[in-house]
């Protein structure tokens, strides 16, 4: 076991596959010399070379779409969209082709493809540097969602990406690149998609998160234990399929869940969470199903005081949790 | 013994024949497809009528099931000529089952063909263009030798995804070939009101690509434009910008009045552009057609299309309970089925709807 | 009053804006001498000429995007997209930029724009010609979404479209266009955005519905009237922004609720109806609030038998009724 | 008397000094805004060193707030030049209440002006194309005599939304001009892997319109292309593509080490491409400038960026309750506020987070 910080772990799993499958690629903007915005990629153009670490021009719809043939004809490609903001011009090539190229040819041509995508805020990235986008994506049929927390699952996570079948969006909370550090294995591991973990067991309470969000609801809880409130923390990782037991076998035991998510409120990913446990759960309920998330104005302003004023914190979850746990 | 025609292009008159005979019976199936399609027996139809000869001198040079084409709309005769059956197009026309393109759940007109390297299209435009040139960069990567083709209207070319894939073909010298079949219209929207310039092929410049104009009822020169293109795509020569002008002899599709926004002089001139007479005028010139041999073609597509239309009529449709499959690889990545998921194998339950 | 188709009552509403106000433009594919592949712009294109309905090359991104750069210049668009699956090549314009615009400029920008596109199934449109967009529309803050049901809303409220200061998404469930009729006045009105209306009360289960639903939804409710079963059936009618009141008045009162909707179900916009009565109405709730929706694979087949397996219709709306109302 | 120089451009003499002077105070502003962020008062800068000259002489022609302007974010001269000034560019760069582009809710570089008919950049690149586009759609439709002037890098020019903006101006001859400032770099991908061509200027064909390059360090030489493409737009004549070679002197913004993926050669050879020191020397020679002007204008200069960050600095931040203001025109059309939301005009709720 070793240390790492999130980052390094995203790009160890890179670095594996590469290794393992010589049919991976990196294609994105500035993947190459410099080693991406965030250095995610760095020191694999000089390892893999041009071929299997390109430098693209500046088109996210060509990123995806040559990427979508690529995989048609036998390679397996990770697009990476330097800031998940701008992954809206790719948005036809995913959601219509990428996502639907299994249906449309009944299982003949699949796209075994992954996106990456920094994604989130409270780093000063203002509306445009600052976005979730989850909720656009996961209400895509034929499209995988992860979102992992810590840097074990990031590389576990992203190393089974890579091998799916299928096209996944793979989000990377900025905020989390250098300061969230973990344990990751030496050797080969890779953690399933679509099994959500629970973080923190707890009797009274269920939070759901996922992302930066994990941290910020754990940290919430330990605030609330000094009260007496006893807090379970469901981690999410896959959006999309959804670990539906892990889910509702936590707010049946608890009878009180806080969805947390970052995004703006309103049709945001939490919004499909709060629907299946009021639906599926609705007779172990103590308390209504309540959403913590972003304010429903575009995310996010970049003066400090705006920025803050918009990003959910740990504090901001504990009042939540008070909230319901008081109900 | 060989034409002057065929020696021209350096084809064999057998060759020229085949072509001649994929034009002839990509036009009878479309013809055969509005029939249906006015008797009530098809919902929808879009026609390649009048694109044909583009179509097959274009498909010609290609290698069956190694070369790539990513088609559109009006590519009936382009996949006939890569080698698409009959009896494959009609299953798609009556969205059967067994129809490869799609098993039915496409419109007719979206082709695709796994083992035929026909890329599956969608209905939004220009989109199989970054197919193509992905697949090309691909085989660049792997090593294969293949040729990537995308081929869409003249209107369809406007779209920004067109740029981003003729820029990226362009920096890295990919096998790929950009087919444009120019027919003056984006359904009612004439090409003055489309596009800033005369000639699509006038951009290919600016892609650092030669770009090639021929003329879409001179089927061997689309084939000499097509063969060069293509060998220089696979000899590492980088990608080339094919525009073919053509024709559309029918409206947009069967939802399409096409007289409303069409004077009859236009029409008439472009009916002038039919490339299958002009065709066989030639071909009849260069005495590789004759009554005789006529006759007998016409009896074969003829055999061809009552066929196809019987086997497509006659063949089973999709099961309901597969709506849910292949929306992943993993079944178990679904979300739930609806509440009213039919059983496997069961038909369709009527009472509900 | 006249009876009006509902495609009819768009005609005439566009009609009525074109010659009210000379800043109101409409540009899109066809709309010109065709008058749109649905005839919704039929005739407007000889009454008003080449600079006030504007046939376009074949590009979304461009309509919209300059349809903003219009707006901003004084101007009043409405922007064709011919069907609603073709939006997406947009997606980036009018997310990123209309939507923005006025709140990134501290409201000294404004973007005054309505975008009509057709959406939804049931007339053997396939994959790209049945799609129900909404979902990622309604997430989207400073975007309003509005989806009329009946020929007289669709002409009060598009024209309370083209008059408000903010960008407007304005759906058309082209299903309807022939096959709905209804009164219009002659003269001048306008329906308010933002205001749902209640199209048949009841007193045992609430159905939240909008567009072709709403029609559905009722013919369900009078199914099971007969065997007791005594539904209220709520129109949105502006999806965002959203009517709160009318929504949790309702069930509030009827302590049920069932939303029914056409696109899939998974993070499509019945979401966040269930989640908000999930939360607000709790107290008032008898029974799971319930979704009843498409199924979660791409919108949908073209064979008929994929197509009715796919859509939803009045008896399959009937039979969640029922369960809820046994719950 | 008209120097030569000044002649040579249809100018007066004066208007070169004017022309000098905002070049001199971009550099100054943007030299300045550096050394804020280097002094961890500004988290982020990005700079428009090595621009200033086609800046300048591109925006000189314009009509001031009559024509519009859909800038990028390296624009800074370009803003100076149609009006901002440099109090509202630092109030900005601090993200404060009264920041004219965006409340401090944009980062740094976004610029927009409403008055100065400066559309509002987001970060997407290359939206504001179209932007200006309909901008000058509205003004031919409008009948109003508005040149739209849309500015992005060559790198941002190969996005899709440019394609379909110069398809659209050149069908319908919009007064547009688009100008792209080629500096060889899109953040670290060097031109040959972004871009298919040498010059984007060789597209322009492609949509019916002129395409002209211009060197960046040649001020005059920008005017004059400018002017025309101007003048030529105003009077009908359509749009055109106005290519400046420029170079970028720092890293592409201050989150960037340049040093990683270009030379010392390389960065070197830059650096003999500042527009700056080459227009003083040219206005030296005309005799426009001599050590006592210019250290007037280095005094002014320099006044006007002290008072521009003492200014900004000492300026109020924005209340936190303002964070839900415009997003609908109609406060009623929001959501509800979040919980943790404050009174108006108290000050940030630092307990909280
Ligand atoms: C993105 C998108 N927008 C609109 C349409 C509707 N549409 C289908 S074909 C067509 C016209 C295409 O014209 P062109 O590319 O010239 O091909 P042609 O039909 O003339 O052969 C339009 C507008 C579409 N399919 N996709
Ligand atoms: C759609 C989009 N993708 C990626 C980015 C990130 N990005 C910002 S500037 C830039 C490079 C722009 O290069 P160029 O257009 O040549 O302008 P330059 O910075 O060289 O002046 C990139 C990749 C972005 N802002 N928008
Ligand atoms: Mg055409
Ligand atoms: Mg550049």
């Amino acid at each position: 076991m070793a240390i790492r910080t999130f980052i390094e772990a995203i790009r160890e799993g890179m670095g594996d596959e590469l290794r393992r499958d010589p049919a991976v690629i990196i294609l994105g903007e500035d993947v190459g010399k410099k080693g991406g915005v965030f250095l995610a990629t760095d020191g694999l153009w000089a390892e893999f070379g041009d071929d299997r670490v390109i430098d693209t021009p500046l088109t996210e719809s060509m990123i995806v779409g040559a990427s979508i043939g690529a995989a048609l004809n036998g390679l397996r490609p990770i697009a990476e969209i330097q800031f998940a903001d701008f992954i809206f011009p790719a948005f036809n090539q995913i959601l219509s082709e990428a996502a639907r190229m299994r249906y449309r040819t009944v299982g003949g041509a699949t796209v075994p493809m992954v996106i990456r995508a920094p994604y989130g805020g409270g780093v000063h990235g203002a509306l445009y540097h600052s976005q979730s986008i989850e909720a656009f994506f996961t209400h895509v049929p034929g499209l995988k969602v992860v979102i992992p927390s810590t840097p074990y699952d990031a590389k576990g996570l992203l190393r089974s990406a890579v091998r799916d079948e299928d096209p996944v969006l793979y989000l990377e909370h900025k905020k989390m690149y250098r300061s969230v550090r973990g344990e990751v294995p030496d050797g080969e591991y890779t953690v399933p998609l679509g099994r959500a973990v629970v973080r923190r067991p707890g009797r009274q309470l269920t939070v759901i998160a996922y992302g930066l969000m994990v941290h910020y609801a754990l940290e919430a809880a330990e605030r609330v234990a000094g009260e007496g409130i006893d807090c379970e923390v469901v981690d999410l990782r896959t959006l999309r399929p959804l670990d539906r037991e892990t889910l509702l076998g936590s707010v049946r035991k608890t009878g009180k869940c806080l969805v947390a998510y970052e995004d703006n409120r309103f049709m945001g990913y939490g919004a499909e969470i709060a629907a299946i446990v009021a639906e599926e759960a609705f007779d172990y309920l103590d308390g209504p199903v309540s959403r913590i998330a972003g304010p429903d104005t575009p995310a996010m302003p970049y003066n400090h005081i705006l920025e803050d004023w918009f990003m959910l914190s740990p504090a901001k979850i504990a009042d939540a949790i008070r909230k319901l746990a008081a109900y | 013994m060989t034409s002057e025609l065929a020696a021209a292009a350096g084809l064999a008159d057998a060759d020229l024949v085949a072509m001649y005979r994929t034009l002839a019976l990509a036009r009878a199936l479309d013809e055969r497809m509005w029939v249906l399609n006015r008797s009530g027996r098809a919902p929808f139809v879009i026609s390649g009528q009048g694109h044909e000869g583009a179509q097959v001198g274009i498909a010609w040079p290609l290698r069956r099931d190694h070369d790539w084409v990513a088609p559109f709309y009006r590519s009936i005769a382009t996949c006939l000529a890569v080698g698409m059956t009959p009896r494959e197009l009609m299953l798609a026309q009556y969205a059967k089952a067994d129809d490869p393109s799609s098993g039915g759940r496409q419109m007719p007109g979206h082709y695709g063909h796994v083992g035929r390297h026909v890329v599956s299209v969608s209905s939004p435009v220009a989109t199989q263009i970054l197919h193509a040139v992905g697949i090309a960069l691909a085989a660049k990567i792997r090593g294969l030798d293949q040729v990537a083709v995308a081929i869409m209207g003249e209107g369809s070319s406007n779209q920004g995804d067109v740029h981003e894939a003729l820029n990226f073909a362009g920096i890295h010298k990919l096998p790929f070939v950009f087919v444009v079949e120019n027919n003056g219209y984006a359904i009612s929207v004439p090409w003055e009101r489309e596009l800033s310039v005369r000639d699509v092929a006038s951009r290919a410049a600016g892609y650092g690509m030669p770009g090639v104009i021929v003329d879409g009822t001179d089927v061997l020169g689309c084939y000499r434009a097509s063969r060069d293109a293509v060998e220089r795509a696979r000899s590492g020569g980088g990608p080339t910008l094919i525009e073919a002008k053509v024709t559309r002899l029918t409206g947009h599709s069967s939802d399409d009045q096409q007289t409303k926004y069409r004077s009859e002089a236009d029409l008439e001139e472009g009916r002038t552009h039919d490339p299958l007479p002009i065709f066989r005028e030639q071909l009849r010139v260069a005495g590789l057609l004759d009554a005789s041999i006529e006759g007998v073609l016409a009896a074969e597509i003829s055999a061809l299309v009552e066929d196809a239309t019987a086997f497509a009529e006659a063949a089973a449709e999709p099961d309901p309970a597969s709506g849910v499959d292949h929306v992943y690889g993993d079944p178990a990545a679904n979300e739930p089925p609806p509440p009213w998921q039919p059983a496997r194998g069961s038909v369709a339950d009527r009472v509900i709807s």
